[in-house]
């Protein structure tokens, strides 16, 4: 054991002098390197726990694509190479961000899914200068204050999104028959937004309703009887629901079990996350379904998406969710601004801000479909969502058919806060 | 509107809240151990119940019989108390705190062994538990089957009481409780009767895992969620009592049923605000000996 | 009955040596305390950034821990919920800052030692009546409560995504122009080192105080110490608050160096982790914690590089701790040491 | 003998204790002057140690009441008491397993001298705490052990110590559950000989004695109080208690059957 302690000090000690060459600036991938070295990504995504699926999800895609980007020539001619980090608690995923900026010197940083580490970690990538793609988990409210306009951190899609759109379905499809709304959403900011925002729509929309019950569940709670039991009591007419851990599946099965899903419809705006652990037996048809950037079921995929989907479930017997939509997409970004920011200074590597800079605006073909980067550094992408059929070969619904928004019409714009924008601007229904 | 259906469902998850600290309490009770892996263990016995059941079911076995199945899986992942056991004994001596230690270096060790054989994601059974369709309580619509765990609950509850009272294995588990060292000089091998006292702990975490599972699913996390909940009960019900542990359960349950109607905002809350005026105003817990 | 237990167990590593002044506990103190900040000094000049960055949450949990050690070594108490005090200081520092517009540190420290004060009274008036197990579960359950606390309370805490911990001033000198890290490898690494040392030395004085003397005769026996006047719920009272205090102050550097003060810093298993360390460094060591806190970060740091599975191994290595090590390292250090001068 | 007339330093009126139906003690009067050394004999269970858990507030009494130097104690616990003056020794060994003799010796002295809430500095360069503990140590030559650590002392010393310890609070009555138990009856009188020392050089004001060995207690004490079934049965000086036969027999036959 004593020399298994020893090791690391023996580690720093080798590192004598190297600190001091590069500091801790992020100015790490300086003309002064030579094209040939590896270009190395540091990805940050949960393993484990609660969120682990839609890390998964991520990682595997982004494995894929890099797989297929070395089979050509990586990126700018240099070869990827991917440094995976476990996304946990803020405090000790900011240390492992600074490994990966200050040790394996990576030329920039992928991943995060949790809204908390997002915003612990935007601040520490623009102070250390370092170029970071986030993957999602990101909530209105810190990011107002913590990415006031960010220089290297992009971000993924509003994480509200999701809800507008599942909103705008449910008046859609449920209008007139929606008078008795509840909801049960995680005790966090994710969950109140999304609530808060669905029953905004319903206002701005004169829906008529009554909210007859409001939970806030724990994430990750597995025991849901008493929940259950009080919406059941309530008689809604529509429960709300943005859960999207494996609670949801535990929710839905615990809600059938006592008939709650007979007659009463459901509003799940981000359920895609468990699509394959929602199952036939307890998730019922004509559920307003959110699979966010990429349903892998798609019939108007594009054979990029078709592709994947097919490698991903043979290697792994289960089907993608819109994370790896985001993976891919960033990854996408990424290659297209460091070769526009090649171009620009003929071919001599450019450096984090100039490949930062060259960005926004920039559009790629994602999994999902294309997508392209704001002036703010807010990704546009397609939503997908819709009600759920039972009419398929797997054991899981999937969506009757596919309605697609494009977050332009339904994302804040540049610069706006998000609860003024909803109350101003017109949706259609 | 009926409120049957809530507290029908507050003492569900009361059964289910027994199931998990009875064990808890037994070992607690004659060895004075307190095991926070006891979460882990319950994880466990879901995780291998799920994984056999799901087994046997593909091996044809009637799906009625699901439940022996996961009661199999639960008892036999249950013998783990064994090794469990003969790690702990090298620590009897030492302080209290030493067993918090040592059973708080299993909960890591469990987390990724799970992690290592079942991944990341939460698992979940075949949703067999409504083969059984559900009954109608006083107009409260119930999964026959989450009345059948109350029943079981209850079950072990009696029988427990009536293996520790009536038989003289019991009787002998109690005399070693109340003085190891007399019992010791009366020919009881305590060594034995620690050994079996912490394997059938062990089997009441890992059974009631697998036997509340159908109900839900498991995940990594419950393993370190449950141990406070555990507490919970077990504070407010007095440590080592099988009485306190069926009344804290019960507490617990239905505070939480009744947060869920009356203020939902307080419902994680109100729990540790019970726990805590337990301290304050009666230490020892409601079934306890004196805490000091 | 529990007395004798202590007593067997802290007896047969002649624990708190340092109480006896051999060699090892005067010189070998004082010059493995001189030595230790020269070389931590030393630290940013030769090794990698990002190795002087793990510094900072090493130092911020040596001060912590040089607390929960007063309680567990040296009072007997095993606190289960200590992570409650770091939380409440990078949320002190986080709410002086957004509240009342605070950018300087020593601000920050003053509003959390004066916060942690205002929450440990209450706590150490219940906690105080406890030994053994009741006081862990009790201790367990007002982190826990605090954990909830923060999660629901999200207009006044940020919920889960936690509350931003600016870039403070150091003596009111402001360092917005250095970028984060090398304000952090640079000025802030020296800062913490000199809080560290601070504790240590006031620390030291406690341990030895008549004070002290009555925290450790209240640990061994509670009965015989009640005869030879000792106020044994007061004096564990005292250190439970005195506790809560280092712990807040490892909590204002935790917070600044994540930059967000979040739930998770209050989690039960974060106050085990705690525990892991003290028990790692040799919690009957007056210095145990501080190596605990020193080896545990670069150890979890190189198990999280070479394994997915590293909470495996850190349990291992705990239980191995505990059955065979319960001196810790300085513990078993110091056996060694004796072992060789008796030749 | 003392006069009488003077108040008494602990008395106790009356006292009796009950746990349940179970009665420990009956109402038990005693009394102990300046300059007294009584020993508190009779067969186990007899209530004596019941009785002194009594006298130093560790618990209170259910009839009856306890005055010490005047003063009624009921409300005051063994902390108070012990730094008012009254000292108690035990029938286990019980001194603090990790502390050193200094130390523990320290501790006392600490409590005694008023340096309880002292946050900072050495209590072992207190000037005056290292004195009374210098003193104490010289008296109970344990001045050769100061630095070992109470656990690894061997017994004899450790049962010198926890005396020691009462001592060093400088006690106006010091109140021995059996400080020769377990020690081998050589070294029985060396003990009570320091013990002797000791009280006269630090002024303790009177001595009460629980002891089973009847040699030590006709050679030391100056009266005798015998307990049975939680009742007082004799109260005699020395000389007429040793003469009193069937009291004796009582006391020491029932010693012997114990014994």
């Amino acid at each position: 054991m004593s020399d298994n302690l020893n090791l690391p000090r023996r580690k720093a000690l080798k590192k004598i002098g190297a600190g001091m060459a590069l500091g801790a600036s992020g100015l790490l991938s300086a003309p002064a390197f030579a094209q040939n070295k590896p270009l190395k990504i540091g990805v940050i995504a949960p393993r484990g726990g609660i969120a682990g699926t839609a890390g998964e999800g991520g990682i595997r895609a982004m494995e894929w694509s890099v797989a297929k980007l070395n089979a050509m020539n990586g990126i700018g001619g240099r070869k990827i190479e991917l440094v995976i980090q476990e996304e946990t608690s803020p405090k000790e995923t900011i240390d492992r961000y600074r490994k990966l900026v200050l040790q394996d010197r990576v030329d920039a940083v992928h991943g995060v899914i949790s809204s908390g580490v997002s915003l612990a970690l935007a601040p520490a990538a623009e102070q250390s200068q370092m170029l970071t793609l986030l993957w999602d988990g990101t909530t209105q409210d810190g990011v107002k204050e913590m990415m006031p306009n960010p220089k290297y951190v992009f971000r993924a899609i509003d994480n509200e999104v999701d809800a507008v759109m599942s909103s705008l379905l449910a008046i859609r499809h449920f209008k007139g028959s929606m008078v008795r709304v509840a909801g049960i959403n995680a005790d966090y900011t994710y969950g109140r937004n999304t609530w808060t925002t669905f029953t905004a729509i319903l206002k701005k929309f004169g829906i008529a309703h009554e909210v007859v019950t409001e939970q806030w569940v724990k994430v990750g709670t597995m025991d849901l009887t008493s929940n259950v039991a009080t919406l059941k009591t309530a008689k809604p007419d529509v429960i709300f629901t943005s859960m999207l851990f494996a609670d949801l599946p535990v929710f839905m099965r615990q809600a059938h079990n006592v008939g709650l899903t007979e007659n009463c419809k459901f509003v799940m705006p981000a359920a895609g996350w468990q699509q394959t652990a929602m199952k036939k037996e307890f998730t019922p048809e004509g559920v307003v379904f959110g699979h966010s950037t990429m349903y892998f079921d798609n019939p108007a995929a594009s054979p990029l998406q078709k592709e994947f989907v097919r490698w991903y479930a043979d290697k792994y017997k289960d089907y993608p969710h819109w994370e790896s939509d985001r993976a891919y997409f960033c990854l996408q970004l990424y290659k297209a601004g460091v070769e526009r920011a090649l171009a620009a200074k003929s071919g001599s590597w450019p450096s984090s801000i100039e490949i930062a800079m060259a960005m926004p605006g920039l559009k790629v073909e994602s999994l999902g479909g294309p997508a392209s980067m704001r002036a703010d550094h807010i990704a546009n992408q397609l939503i997908f969502q819709g009600l759920t059929t039972h009419k398929n070969a797997y054991d899981f619904p999937t969506l009757a058919s596919v309605e697609t928004m494009s977050t332009e019409q339904i994302q804040k714009p540049a610069g706006a806060d998000f609860w003024q924008w909803l109350e101003s601007t017109k949706f259609k229904v | 509107m009926s409120l049957i259906g809530i507290l029908m469902a507050g003492v569900f998850h009361a059964a289910a809240l027994f199931l998990l600290t009875s064990g808890l309490q037994l070992v607690f009770g004659v060895q004075r151990i307190v095991n926070l892996a006891c979460g882990s263990l319950y994880a466990l016995g879901a995780y291998v119940g799920i994984s056999f059941t799901t087994w046997a079911l593909a091996q044809g076995l009637p799906v009625p019989m699901f439940p022996l199945a996961l009661l199999a899986a639960g008892l036999v992942v249950g013998l783990i108390g064994l090794p469990l056991e003969r790690l702990i004994s090298t620590i009897y001596k030492r302080p209290e705190s030493f067993q918090l230690l040592l059973t708080f270096s299993l909960i890591l060790v469990f987390q990724d062994v799970l992690r290592f054989f079942w991944g990341a994601n939460p698992q979940q059974l075949a949703n067999v538990a409504m083969h059984y369709g559900s009954v109608s309580l006083w107009g409260a619509q119930m999964p026959a089957y989450n009345v059948f765990v109350i029943l079981l609950a209850i079950a072990t509850a009696v029988g427990l009481g009536w293996f520790l009272g009536r038989t003289t294995l019991g009787k002998m588990l109690r005399a070693t409780a109340e003085n190891r060292e007399a019992s010791a000089a009366m020919g009881v091998n305590v060594r034995m009767v620690y050994l079996l006292v912490f394997t059938l702990g062990t089997t009441l975490s890992t059974v009631g895992g697998a036997m509340v599972v159908p109900t839900a699913a498991v995940s990594l996390q419950i393993g370190v969620d449950l141990v406070v909940e555990a507490f919970a009960v077990i504070v407010i019900g007095g440590l080592g009592s099988m009485k306190g542990a069926a009344a804290g359960a019960l507490i617990v349950g239905l505070i939480r049923a009744a947060a869920l109607v009356l203020y939902p905002e307080v419902e994680v809350l109100a729990t540790y605000v019970i726990v805590l005026a337990v301290l304050v105003f009666k230490p020892s817990g409601l079934f306890g000996k004196a805490a000091v | 009955m529990s007395t004798e237990f202590t007593s067997v167990a802290l007896g047969h590593t002649a624990s708190l040596r340092d109480n006896k002044p051999g060699w090892f506990a005067r010189r070998g103190l004082q010059a493995a305390i001189f030595l230790g900040v020269v070389a931590l000094a030393a630290v940013p000049q030769f090794a990698d950034a990002y190795y002087v960055s793990l510094g900072i949450p090493f130092m911020a949990y040596a001060v912590a821990l040089l607390g929960f050690n007063l309680l567990f070594g040296y009072g007997g108490l095993l606190s289960f919920g200590h992570a409650l005090f770091l939380a409440l200081g990078a949320y002190a520092s986080a709410m002086s800052a957004r509240h009342f517009g605070l950018t300087s540190i020593e601000g920050m420290l003053l509003c959390a030692v004066g916060v942690s004060l205002l929450v440990a009274l209450p706590i150490a008036f219940v906690a105080s009546r406890f030994v053994g197990i009741f006081f862990g579960m009790l201790t367990l359950s007002f982190g826990m409560l605090f954990y909830s606390f923060l999660n629901k309370f999200y207009h006044l805490t940020g919920g889960d995504s936690g509350m931003n911990v600016p870039q403070p001033t150091l003596l009111g000198r402001s360092y917005a122009a250095t970028g984060k890290m090398e304000f952090l490898t640079g000025p802030f690494y020296y800062y913490c080192l000199v809080l560290l040392a601070l504790g240590v030395l006031v620390m030291w004085g406690i341990v030895r105080s008549p004070y002290g003397l009555h925290l450790q005769a209240a640990r061994d026996n509670e009965v015989k110490a009640s005869y030879l006047g000792v106020k044994t719920r007061q004096v564990r009272g005292v250190a439970f608050l005195i506790s809560a205090v280092y712990g807040a102050v490892g909590g204002v550097i935790l917070g600044v160096n994540t930059g967000l003060a979040d739930p998770e810093l209050a989690y039960w298993t974060h106050s085990g982790h705690l525990v892991f360390m003290a028990v790692l460094g040799g919690f009957q060591q007056f210095l145990g914690p501080v190596v605990g806190a020193f080896v545990f970060i670069l150890l979890q740091d190189e198990l999280q590089a070479v394994t997915q599975y590293w909470r495996f191994f850190l349990g291992i290595v705990l239980a191995a701790l505990v059955i065979g090590m319960p001196g810790g390292i300085l513990g078993t250090v110091r056996a060694l040491w004796n072992r060789w001068r008796k030749r | 003998m003392t006069s009488t007339q003077q108040t008494p330093l602990l008395e106790a009126q009356g006292v009796g204790k009950s746990y349940g139906q179970f009665i420990a003690l009956e109402g038990v009067d005693l009394r102990l002057n300046q300059g007294e050394f009584v020993s508190l004999v009779g067969p186990n269970g007899a209530g004596k140690t019941t009785l002194v858990n009594v006298l130093t507030g560790f618990v209170p009494p259910t009839h009856g009441r306890v005055h010490f130097m005047g003063r009624d104690i009921r409300g005051s616990n063994s902390v108070e008491l012990s730094t008012r003056g009254l000292a108690r020794a035990f029938q286990l060994v019980n001194v603090f397993p990790d502390l050193t003799v200094r130390d523990t010796l320290t501790v006392a002295a600490c409590s005694q001298l008023g340096l309880r809430w002292r946050l900072f500095g050495d209590a072992r360069s207190h000037r005056a705490a290292a004195e009374v503990v210098r003193a104490t140590a010289a008296a109970f030559r344990l001045e050769g052990a100061l630095d070992i650590v109470a656990s690894s002392l061997p017994h004899g010393k450790r049962k010198l110590l926890d005396v020691a310890s009462a001592f060093a609070l400088r006690p106006k009555v010091v109140l021995l559950d059996e400080p020769t138990a377990g020690v081998s009856t050589a070294d029985k009188h060396g003990v009570m000989e320091a013990l002797l020392v000791a009280a006269r050089e630090m002024k303790v004001g009177a001595i009460l004695l629980i002891e089973h060995d009847m040699d030590l207690v006709r050679r030391y004490s100056s009266r005798i109080v015998a307990m049975q079934g939680g009742r007082k049965i004799a109260d005699q000086p020395t000389d007429d208690f040793f003469s009193n036969e069937e009291i004796l027999s009582v006391v020491v036959g029932k010693l012997e059957t114990t014994a």
